[in-house]
């Protein structure tokens, strides 16, 4: 897996290319925005499938209102790193976006059933879920953290062991605690809130989240700290759309490459990931495949 | 003279069923008024609760305008035998005709529009007020409007020496006061037959008295009445019949003065014995 | 301890989340909570009344009902709800969950309502309907003015409970997807608890739930006092004298000759 | 359609989910359910008491009790209490979270079905407590085997509803956070959802629920039915014959003279 | 010799008090039984439902092994002096003595075991059988075990003439039959003193007649009886002493013949004028 990660993004263009659109050849992607923007209008190019949407002009975005940094409504503006990047992406297609906050667990049937056009939760596209949803190419790898008391002895991944480390249920974390943590209790959360929450009242050692999430609660809780940090390279997030929508697929890889080559892409990953390292590759990054 | 002219009151019964305007006040004579009353005949029914049989072919007639009163021991059907005849419950075999018709074919509700009844339980609605007990069956079944229904309800109260209560909830009477708000109630919806099943129980006997005269009042007025009772002394003043049951069957039939003066079968004989 | 209570009663958070409870949760609240109840009783009336018939093929139909829509989770009845019929909802209502929300919580209080009102209903004594229909009334009238006004008293306490419940449920909504203006209470609690990192604005929310059942729960139980025991003292007096008509207590019913 | 059947209805997730929901999830749901709702019964029972008290210090803090565990949403509560009594919890039980989930899940249902119970007892005749008062029995055994068994037949529907209620909010003792064989039925299910980014693991989920529900609903019926009725046929046969006694419905009490 | 006897029956009442052991099937002659009756004296009490005053000062005594039937107009308050008379109603003034002491004052459970009630309306337990509504009391008042008190039960319910129903709901039964496992029920409890409420008012004259016997045998043996009634031909044959009430008040006391052959004032003679 860790191959994907670290492959040019033009081979892990090739790769998704492959997966999500074997219909249409790599032509559609280097056709580019310009391409993605005609077939939004009527009278497009008979060889580029169309972006279709819910709503001719919107793309109806689904999301989560609890996904901070990446998704979150505040003073009832939606925010987040996800939710800045889509509407950016949306805009190079020409396209306004709308945002419909879900509870995670139906995200995905959702999207799949074409209610919403796409998601925008941070989701992982793992090969499990590509059965079920087609997905763009990754837009965001990371880091991941333990929040654990100043005092619990938690220090790296070793001292991990027999402890017990929470994280979000349904979250990537999960596939990474059983790799990196093998000898800790994995506790399950529906929300970071009564994971920290739990860790504050000492019936778990620790919480596995993403490392930037965990930021604002060592500063609310001046007894937590965040000592290990995970990078998370081979399970990049990316959004999920029907797998039957082959052309906005393949409109949002092309207008993520455009968002990366015209700096949007670092000037969100700076401004809502403040203090972490840019990753040495920037998207799109190859999703897993079985 | 009737009962109710003599003391000045409109009786409920004074308005003829076929309209639906207020009582008129000036004092039509009350004689005047008939009921169209239908006759009942009771024809060999049988009845069972599971596998106990209470009713083992019973038969009696009332004539139209005539009151028998059933009397009997405790246990023998009579309660059995009245609901049978306003269908609450359904005889298992033989007929029971009104006016000739069966009533187990007609129309439930059209059948106790015709034959009211006064249970030994009362069974006044507890959540309205004794007034609301009275208009709600004249409102809905009778279709009067809510004024007519009042005055209705007002007169039949009265009549019963009821109307301070009006605003009381059933709860609130005594046991008596309940009983006759139960046949003013019934009364009220000016049926052609009434069942009354103990119908005196909890009256004291001067009430007892005044439902006797009504009684009397309503026969001669054309109303056919069948009345379960256990009060000979009752029986014997109200009844032009009376019936004897005993273990689900008729042992005898007869006017009052045969059957209390000259009773024929043992049991009856033995019965009677016993009256105080 | 302290860091409980900050992690709960954070005023500064409390305070922060209140204007948008208001403005936006509480109407919300109630749009879905009110007309997922009226709707649901509704259907919990006829619920009840067929489980009530004599008759079995009255009576499946209705039990059926009642065992799937009371036995399935809330979340996944909104769900294939809310999916299944999102095109059809699409179409009628527009892009608002709302319609449909409320259609899947109406039928889910239906459910729990109609075995309820069943049960109160039930608890009557048989010589009411009998007195009712000994009178003429119909079963339908016996039933609407005599039986089922005293058994849905019986059961109001039972009621409010799930009065109470569906305002809980309808947070439910979130499952088929919501615009900012769309939250419910519990949803904006739980979500500018993301924001903050704090649970305070979730105990807002509780506090704005109690402020409207608290209430709701008084009033329900006052009238059923009032329902029980009729009002404080009766009116002694006579509602109207009838010429003629002799002083209370004293029957006038007289004794007659012999006819 | 075809997609909706494919979200709800695929049978590979289905049977894929099954063996964990059987193994692990339906024994914890029921650990859950059944001990919160015994102990909320028991709970429930005394809030019932209490509220149909005279005195008004007694009722108070019944109704406080059931006015706030009511009115809060559950998650609210589960997680103050989850949370707040961690320490004392962790010493005791250690770090599962289920003896305070189940203590939070009483408590919630104890404020349900105190309601319940209060309607039911409350609905019973007035003339039931004289009766059984006149024959020397204390207000408290009157109560006991008079009052109460009628009072809880008239509800009981109610409180299958309510047992319901409780399988199902079992499924927030997540909030207190769940090592994998502590899962119940809802949270597999919601859990393998996730993964398979398919509902059909919800569904698989929701049927275990009414497999559970629908028999119970069913015996509860029935027993109910039976409590009503009595056998389908009484006894027709005298109990048993006692020396000299007369034929049944022959009464014994024969004339005397006066005295 | 009593009615007990003659049939053969073991009376309820035939098992003293004392002890929990079963019923001695040898046949003790009943009449060594003894009650030890209270007396009872009803002094000037008053009550009010609300703004309704239904008691102006009510006064009566019941001497130990004394009968004292209370008739009345329905309304007059005959049941709610009764009621008073074991605190289910709470006097807003007067007194009432059981064997000289005050029982307002003392505790209501120990009161009700010593004087028992049977009511209008029955109050019979519709969730158990009629076996059970008798065995209740006696195991959980009297503390029997389960086999005595079963014993006991069938002895009071054969006495009563209904022992093919112990195993019935009381909804099975007709109205005279849950009257009589009413008082069979009170009885059991084997109190000093007991209040009938309209005790024959389901009952047809051989039960009534019954009654009349049962509580005369009762009075023999010592057992103090206050009986609302509205039948005057059992009040003439029960009572030692009737109360004639009226408006909350009572209007004549005196003995049977006295106050039926003899009336004094205007409302007692105008109230007799009326019975059948
Ligand atoms: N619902 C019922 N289920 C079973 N048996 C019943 C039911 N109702 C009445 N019975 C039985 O039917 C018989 C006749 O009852 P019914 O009420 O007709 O008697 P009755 O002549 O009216 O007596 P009473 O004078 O005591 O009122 C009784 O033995 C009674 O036990
Ligand atoms: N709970 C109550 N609330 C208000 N008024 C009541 C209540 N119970 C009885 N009353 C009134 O008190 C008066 C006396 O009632 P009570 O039951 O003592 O009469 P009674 O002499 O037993 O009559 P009856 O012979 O009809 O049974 C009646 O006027 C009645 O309306
Ligand atoms: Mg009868
Ligand atoms: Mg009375």
């Amino acid at each position: 897996a860790s191959s994907d990660t670290s492959a040019p993004v033009a081979a892990s263009l090739a790769a998704i290319s492959a997966v999500a659109a074997p219909a249409s050849p790599a032509a559609s992607i280097s056709a580019g925005p310009s391409s993605a923007q005609a077939s939004a209008a009527p009278g497009s190019a008979a060889a580029v499938p169309a972006v279709t949407t819910q709503t001719p002009g919107t793309l109806l975005v689904g999301t989560v209102s609890d996904g901070k940094p990446n998704a979150y409504l505040e003073n009832n503006q939606w925010k987040g790193f996800d939710l800045d990047l889509i509407t950016a992406i949306a805009k190079d297609i020409g396209l306004k976006v709308e945002f419909r906050a879900i509870d995670f667990s139906a995200l995905f049937p959702a999207v799949s059933s074409g209610r919403f056009d796409i998601g925008a939760a941070s989701s992982a596209g793992t090969v499990e879920r590509q059965k079920i949803v087609g997905f763009s190419k990754g837009y965001l790898i990371g880091y991941l953290g333990v929040l654990t008391k100043k005092t619990s002895g938690i220090t790296n991944a070793a001292s991990t062991a027999g402890k017990r480390i929470g994280l979000l249920q349904g979250s990537i974390q999960e596939a990474y605690a059983k790799r990196d943590f093998p000898k800790a209790t994995v506790v399950e959360f529906p929300d970071s809130n009564s994971g920290v929450a739990a860790l504050e009242s000492g019936t778990i050692d620790g919480y596995f989240l993403d490392y930037v999430a965990g930021q604002p609660y060592t500063k609310q809780h001046t007894d937590l700290v965040e000592p290990i940090s995970v990078p998370a390279f081979d399970l990049p997030a990316a959004f999920p759309i029907a797998k039957s929508n082959t052309g906005l697929i393949a409109a949002v890889n092309a207008a993520m490459v455009t968002e990366v080559k015209n700096g949007t892409y670092l000037r969100l990953y700076k401004q809502y990931f403040p203090g972490i390292p840019v990753p040495g590759q920037l998207p799109p990054y190859a999703l897993p495949t079985s | 003279m009737s009962l109710i002219q003599e003391t000045g009151m409109k009786a409920t019964t004074n308005v003829p069923s076929s309209t639906s305007m207020p009582i008129d006040a000036s004092g039509d004579p009350v004689n005047l008024e008939r009921f169209d009353g239908g006759s009942l005949a009771v024809q060999e029914i049988t009845m069972s609760f599971g596998p106990l049989k209470v009713l083992h072919g019973v038969s009696f007639e009332v004539a139209q305008g005539e009151v028998v009163c059933i009397i009997g021991p405790s246990g023998s059907g009579k309660s059995t035998a009245l609901r049978c005849m306003n269908r609450l419950e359904q005889p298992t075999g033989g007929d029971i005709l009104l006016d000739g018709e069966s009533t187990l074919t007609m129309s439930a509700d059209l059948l106790r529009q015709r034959v009211g009844m006064v249970f030994q339980q009362f069974n006044l609605f507890p959540h309205r007020t004794v007034l609301d007990n009275m208009t709600l069956p004249l409102r809905r079944v009778k279709k009067l409007s809510k004024e007519v229904a009042r005055e209705w309800a007002l007169a039949g109260l009265a009549q019963v020496g009821l109307s301070d209560k009006a605003t009381y909830r059933p709860v609130q009477l005594s046991g008596g006061q309940q009983q006759r708000v139960a046949i003013a109630r019934a009364l009220a919806m000016r049926p052609e037959a009434m069942l009354f099943d103990e119908a005196t129980s909890a009256l004291d006997p001067e009430l007892v008295k005044g439902v006797l005269s009504l009684m009397a009042d309503l026969a001669q007025r054309g109303m056919t009445m069948a009345v379960v009772t256990h009060e000979m002394g009752f029986a014997r003043r109200a009844a032009h019949r009376v019936v004897f049951m005993d273990q689900g069957q008729v042992v005898e039939d007869g006017p009052p003065d045969q059957i209390f003066d000259d009773p024929q079968s043992p049991r009856l004989k033995a019965f009677l014995a016993e009256v105080l | 301890m302290n860091n409980f209570l900050e992690t709960f009663f954070n005023w500064t958070y409390i305070k922060q989340v209140i204007p948008d409870l208001l403005a936006t949760g509480l109407k919300n609240t109630i749009i879905l909570a009110v007309s997922s109840s009226i709707l649901g009783f509704v259907l919990a009336m006829v619920l009840a009344v067929m489980g009530l018939s004599a008759r079995w093929y009255i009576r499946l139909p209705a039990r059926i009902f009642t065992d799937v829509f009371r036995g399935l989770p809330a979340i996944l009845t909104i769900l294939v709800l809310g999916q299944g019929l999102a095109p059809l909802g699409m179409r009628m209502f527009g892009p608002s969950p709302y319609p449909l929300a409320i259609l899947a919580l109406a039928l889910i209080t239906a459910a729990y309502t109609g075995e309820i009102l069943r049960a109160g209903i039930q608890s009557v004594e048989k010589g009411q309907l009998e007195g009712a229909r000994a009178l003429g009334m119909t079963r339908g009238s016996a039933m609407l003015l005599v039986v089922i006004p005293q058994g849905v008293r019986r059961v109001l306490p039972s009621l409010v409970n799930q009065f109470i419940a569906v305002i809980k449920d309808s947070s439910l909504v979130y499952f088929l997807g919501l615009v900012a203006s769309e939250r419910e209470i519990f949803r904006i609690g739980q979500d500018t608890a993301v924001t903050t990192a704090n649970l305070s604005p979730l105990v807002a929310a509780g506090i704005l739930y109690l402020l409207m059942t608290i209430p709701l729960t008084h009033l329900i139980n006052f009238i059923d006092k009032r329902l029980r025991e009729g009002r404080p003292h009766p009116v002694a007096e006579p509602l109207v004298v009838l010429d003629g008509e002799a002083a209370p207590d004293q029957p006038v019913l007289m004794p007659m000759e012999r006819h």
